[in-house]
């Protein structure tokens, strides 16, 4: 297996999505009652596809399962059950060089550009440990070269490799992190919550960043944000989550005009406006409470406990229902709630 | 100007001594009045925080703090401890980041609230028990009986934060400082907290100080909004005037670096570079390395003053943007 | 808090079986006979097995552990190869000296420390909280035995205030345990304290800068209220611990310091032992003193469990 | 802020205290490798029409009951000190940062076997076991070494454990995972750099322990076996002359500089090297 995938590579995969994820279930050990041990439940059923060169948007609040996904399609968390195929790989199941070769192919961007680097770590150490670890490259200096390839590519000077994390400022160390997601010449890179604890003025420049660097080299992201306005900006498709269940998902410019779940528009009523004039006149879904406990999920529809909708029906298990082609709702109540007086309330 | 407001003038702060020293707060002035809310916004570092902090007394001791901080009258700079803590949380209500951390983890909740209210009231230990009830009520915690007795470790994210609301409340202050009091929270929850502490100032009218990095969150809430970067106020203004015509050249990269929702744009219009180092500032304008505009030659020598360019807007370049 | 205690007690259980294997191994570690070494020069053949099945130890090792341990239950610890007396009565003959000193030296340690930790805390910076400091770092360093030994060679042989050695029980004497206890439990008291003092120091200072305290200060609160209410109780969750991982260390130093003073107790009568290659002896001491130990870090972590809630709850 | 995150030496060295332990400490191995060469008096010259001097131009320390110069044993008495604590911690450390990664990194039933096995050990106080375990082995160098050695195991396998149980959930050490590096890789590259930091402060802290922990054997007749001199047996032979007093004072004082000298430095190292005061400030610079 070649390490640098030829333009000429994998062409019968070419048709069909480039990941796959389908029924993906993911549960930790909760505590010990007693002889019953309880589980949490952090991702239940979900399943996706991302496009070649596109980029999907997993939102959602903390507990919502976002994370989760992320790490088990690096493998970090082992799922209980579910697939996800890479071009057409089966990525939990390969063992061995095909495991590592699928590794190569999924990199990933974590939040926090304080600790996802080794303090003890030059920056070129750690942009080249994707080459070292998959034996790419062979020789020192086609390694060093390499590496200031990529300090370039994500906008630093080639000194950079020189410097320690501690030297760097936050966006600094968010690029450093993209330039080692991208030294194995990944397919697809999952961004979780990259941009998140960056500073406002940072952010922007990081996105910029991810955007420019997918039109020329054609990457592929899974973008999982808490953000709406990032995950907007940045997704062409959209799995909005709730509990490890996804609510709503289509593509960005469908969903985001026309939301069909009462959670999707209570999220997207939450997030303030910019324009003082329309963030006071305008009505909001304020949603009570918290979410339940992912050891205990309600039945039927997860959100039902907080949903300004619920009916004695959402105890059922829910369908999927198409909103329209691109555009999927599991919600039975959401014909209730695409009535154009509700929607009024938070389209502006 | 109302009685009961609270303004900080030409208020400094330097942490550290030495070649150290960070001067991390130089020269801010602003004020609130009753009922009003000054919301201020900057970014990690900006000197936002320690401006309330420091006129309150809650800086840890190496901090040399220099202007004055006016509240009801009185300079709380010029007050001994024993007077300022006898204005901290009676007539100065104060809620942080993060509703974990910031409560104490051994005390149950009614022993959080109530200590203040017999501190300030001397209200007795029954007495305090009933208003602390009445208090989570009016925060919108349901149940109160029970949370009363509950530790902080016990209940959620929101529900901590609430907590905080209501011990700030406890003795009506005449102004409630809220630092970053939503960044750690989800955004539907940020949504609830939000409408609470409009409901409540609509209720009890007191002066609100809102500490942000957020614009957004700040624009929905502030009647006016002061900008900081590098510790100096760049720009002020009423939270229209700024959000429909910013003059200072930081301000207009915030309101552009951030998506927004349904207006999806290619680009975003990112301010390139980091923030100064407090303990290095440069010689004129602080925002000078970043600044897309460099439009005087003074720019990078002088430090430009705070200028009125519009009613009641001020703000601290030599370029500001045609109005 | 039933459950953690519980939780806690069969810990503890656990760990004890284990503490009597490793005790049980050590005894058989001995290189050679222990029973023909322990006879020494009184050897015959006969002695020799009288010795040896009066010991157990002519039977296979696993039955002579379980022996060990159901005996150990019902308060049977051997015999003393040295005098023939049952090793429990020589033990609970002796404890009393051993728990009074390690007391009175615990009190000495967490009376200093306490005050004194706080204090430097609190006064971080100024020249007491250096003084507090320096002491400190002293006393960690300093082999309490020689501490000891100067004591004797300043308060008894120059001064002649305190009595150089020996022991009267508590019950019978008060002023003289008092006059006799001081300089060893000080000796030992002083060095436990010092570590405590270097720990309580660190931990307050943490607390002080704590957002719950700066919380607390928001509030308008007293400084007095605020330290005693908010910064020095949380700083004591972790304090209590690290009092309870000293009273290991504590116990150790005093088997030396009862060499030092003469004191009739645990330690004492182990070194004795030892000399003697009285292993019944040692090894009942060996086991008594990890009980007791076991018995105070449980009754810690309980202590821990009352004054932290987020404990009980796990 | 210098260049390289981790040139603790050049820390160390500004800090007057630590400075001060170092010199003590790069004094005793001195005294330890030229000992014999330094020394007025062979260690055992016993010479009784010269016994029980006081402190004098001849003697600076004295003389002992058997009229040798306390001052030459003390000096020779350095090597065996200093021997007895690196050999013992040396044990403990390879054996104790083994333990510690294969139970803080894997987890599992390893993690479950190791952990309480040293819960048990901890259950005795250390200086109890070593007790006991000298009395079973016979007294002796060696077996004071092992004794030592033994009991500290635990220490450092919890120190080792404890951290690397928190690196495993550092983002980094998961980006390497998600990389695709093996556990050998992680630990290698990632996680041993990164628990150096509290291995090297637990050690310099161990050592003055096992100073310690050498001399209360000694002076038990346990570790150190007459004539050779240790500083823990010639208190035990200075007990009894009270007149002498320059026979305690000066081999204490020898144990306490040395103690002295290794916590200093400990602390020192802690200061400069402590991973939670680091991440700590950079938190503090981050938000």
């Amino acid at each position: 297996m070649s390490s640098t995938a030829g333009p000429g590579e994998a062409l019968d995969n070419r048709t069909g999505p480039l990941l796959d994820v389908r029924n993906l279930c993911v549960r930790f050990p909760g505590p010990r009652e007693g002889r019953h041990r309880s589980w949490v439940h952090a991702v239940e059923d979900v399943s996706f596809t991302i496009e070649r060169g596109r980029t999907l948007g997993l939102v959602g609040e903390s507990g919502s399962g976002k994370s989760t996904i992320g790490n088990a399609l690096t493998r970090l968390v082992q799922p209980t059950s579910g697939t996800v195929r890479l071009d057409g790989q089966d990525v939990l199941a390969a063992r061995g060089a095909r495991a590592r070769e699928l590794r190569r192919r999924i990199a990933m961007v974590f939040q926090d550009p304080y600790a996802s680097l080794d303090p003890r770590r030059t920056v070129g150490a750690t942009v080249r440990e994707p080459l070292d670890v998959h034996r790419m490259l062979s020789g020192r200096a086609g390694r060093k070269r390499r590496a200031a390839e990529l300090l370039d590519l994500v906008g630093l000077v080639p000194e950079t490799a020189a410097r320690y994390p501690h030297e760097l400022s936050g966006g600094q160390r968010q690029r450093v992190s993209i330039a080692r997601a991208l030294a194995a010449d990944p397919d697809l890179i999952i961004l979780d919550e990259s941009t998140a604890s960056l500073d406002v003025s940072v952010q922007a420049q990081i996105m910029n960043l991810l955007r420019e660097l997918q039109d020329e080299l054609g990457l592929t992201y899974l973008f999982v944000s808490h953000d709406l306005a990032a995950v907007e900006h940045m997704s062409h498709h959209v799995v909005v989550m709730y509990l490890g269940r996804r609510m709503e998902t289509g593509t960005t410019d469908h969903l985001y005009s026309r939301p069909a779940h009462p959670y999707t528009q209570a999220l997207m009523s939450a997030v303030p406006d910019t324009d003082p004039a329309t963030e006071r006149n305008r009505e909001r879904i304020l949603l009570g409470g918290d979410p339940p406990s992912p050891l205990d999920p309600p039945s039927g529809c997860v959100f039902r406990t907080r949903c300004p909708l619920a009916a004695g029906e959402c105890a059922e298990p829910v369908p999927k229902t198409a909103v329209s082609g691109d555009h999927d709702v599991w919600c039975v109540r959401t014909e209730e709630s695409l009535s154009p007086e509700r929607l009024r309330r938070f389209v502006h | 100007m109302n009685a009961p407001g609270f303004a900080v003038q030409d208020l400094t702060v330097v942490l550290g001594r030495g070649r150290r020293a960070a001067r991390v707060v130089r020269g801010v002035s602003w004020s609130v009045e009753a009922g009003r809310t000054l919301g201020v916004v900057g970014e990690s570092g900006s000197g936002k925080s320690m401006t309330v902090l420091a006129s309150a007394g809650l800086l840890p001791p190496p901090a040399t703090v220099t202007g004055s901080a006016l509240l009801g009258g009185r300079d709380l700079l010029k007050l001994s401890r024993r007077e300022l803590e006898g204005i901290r949380g009676r007539r100065l209500g104060f809620v942080f980041q993060d509703p974990m951390t910031s409560l104490n983890p051994l005390l149950t909740v009614e022993r959080q609230i109530t200590e203040g209210i017999e501190e300030h009231l001397g209200a007795t230990r029954r007495a305090a028990r009933d208003r602390a009830r009445e208090l989570l009520a009016t925060v919108g915690i349901a149940d109160p009986d029970r949370r009363l007795d509950a530790y902080p470790h016990q209940l959620s994210g929101g529900m901590r934060q609430r907590v905080m609301i209501a011990i700030a409340l406890s003795c009506e202050p005449d102004v409630l400082v809220a630092d970053e009091p939503t960044t750690a929270l989800d955004v539907t929850t940020q949504a609830q907290i939000l409408d609470l502490v409009r409901e409540r100032q609509e209720r009890m009218g007191m002066a609100v100080v809102w500490i942000s990095h957020d614009l957004a969150v700040v624009g929905g809430l502030a009647d006016d909004v002061v900008v900081m970067y590098g510790g100096q106020v760049v720009e002020q203004a009423p939270v229209e005037t700024l959000h429909g015509a910013p003059a200072h050249p930081y301000t207009r990269g915030l309101l552009g670096a951030r998506p927004v929702l349904g207006k999806r744009r290619d680009r975003l219009t990112a301010i390139p570079g980091t923030p100064p180092d407090p303990r290095a500032l440069p010689p004129g304008c602080v925002f000078f390395d970043r600044c897309p505009v460099k439009g005087d030659p003074r720019c990078e020598t002088e430090v430009p003053d705070l200028l009125e360019v519009g009613r009641r807007h001020y703000t601290r370049t030599f370029c500001p943007e045609d109005q | 808090m039933l459950r953690f205690t519980l939780a806690r007690a069969g810990h503890a259980a656990a760990v004890l079986l284990g503490v009597t294997v490793v005790v049980f191994a050590l005894m058989h570690l001995v290189p050679g006979d222990p029973v023909r070494v322990a006879l020494g020069t009184q050897y015959t053949p006969e002695s020799y097995q009288a010795l040896r099945s009066a010991s157990g130890l002519d039977r296979p090792l696993i039955s002579q552990y379980f022996h060990y341990v159901g005996s150990a239950l019902t308060g049977d610890l051997g015999v003393s190869f040295r005098t023939g007396e049952p090793v429990t009565l020589v033990l609970l003959e002796r404890l009393p000296a051993t728990l009074s000193l390690a007391f009175a030296a615990m009190v000495i340690a967490v009376g200093l420390a306490i005050p004194l930790g706080v204090y430097a805390a609190t006064h971080q910076g100024r020249i007491s909280d250096t003084i507090v400091r320096v002491v400190s770092q002293f006393g960690v360093s300093v082999p309490d035995f020689w501490l000891g030994i100067l004591f004797i060679l300043l308060f008894s042989s120059t001064l002649g205030w305190l009595p150089p050695s020996g022991y009267v029980p508590l019950t019978e004497d008060p002023l003289g345990w008092l006059s006799r206890v001081i300089m060893p439990a000080t000796a030992v008291g002083l060095v436990s304290g010092a570590i405590i003092t270097r720990f309580v120091r660190s931990a307050v200072l943490e607390s002080l800068g704590s957002e719950h305290a700066r919380t607390a200060r928001a509030k308008g609160l007293r400084q007095r209220i605020v330290r005693s209410r908010h910064v020095v109780r949380n700083a004591m969750v972790p304090v209590v611990t690290v009092i309870g991982v000293q009273a290991a260390i504590l116990m150790g130093g005093v088997i030396v310091i009862e060499v030092v003073f003469a004191w009739p107790g645990l330690g004492r009568l182990t070194f004795d032992a030892v000399s003697a290659r009285d292993y019944p002896v040692v090894q009942g001491a060996v086991l008594l003193v990890a009980a007791l130990f076991l018995l105070v870090s449980m009754a810690v972590d309980l202590l821990y469990a009352r004054i932290d809630p987020r404990i009980s709850i796990r | 802020m210098s260049a390289r995150p981790f040139s603790a030496w050049n820390h160390l060295l500004r800090r007057p205290v630590s400075a001060a332990g170092l010199g003590v400490v790069a004094l005793l191995v001195v005294l330890a490798v030229l000992g014999p060469h330094l020394a007025p008096y062979g260690p055992n010259a016993v010479d009784v029409t010269r016994a029980l001097r006081p402190p004098s131009t001849e003697h600076w320390f004295g003389t002992d009951d058997l009229g040798r110069d306390i001052l030459s044993r003390v000096v020779l008495a350095a090597r065996i000190s200093l021997q007895v604590s690196l050999v013992s911690v040396g044990i403990a450390l390879v054996a104790g940062v083994l333990l510690g990664l294969l139970a803080g990194y894997f987890r599992g039933w390893a993690d479950t076997v190791i952990m309480r096995v040293v819960d048990v050990v901890f259950a005795f106080p250390i200086m109890l076991l070593a007790i006991a375990i000298v009395a079973v082995l016979g007294p002796g160098v060696t077996t004071a070494t092992v004794a030592i050695g033994v009991v500290y195991v635990p220490v450092f396998a919890r120190v080792t454990r404890a951290s690397a149980l928190a690196l495993r959930e550092e983002p980094y050490v998961k980006a390497a995972a998600a990389i695709g590096a093996g556990p050998l890789r992680i630990i290698r590259t990632h996680i041993l750099p990164n628990v150096s930091a509290p291995v090297i402060v637990q050690t310099s802290l161990s050592l003055a322990f096992a100073i310690l922990s050498e001399a209360a054997l000694s002076f038990l007749g346990l570790g150190v076996q007459p004539p050779q001199p240790s500083w823990g047996r010639m208190l035990f032979d200075g007990k009894g002359f009270t007149d002498a007093w320059w026979m305690s004072v000066f081999p204490g004082l020898a144990i306490f500089v040395t103690v002295l000298a290794f916590n200093l430095v400990g602390d020192g190292l802690r200061d400069v090297l402590d991973p939670r005061q680091r991440s700590a400030m950079e938190s503090r610079r981050g938000r």
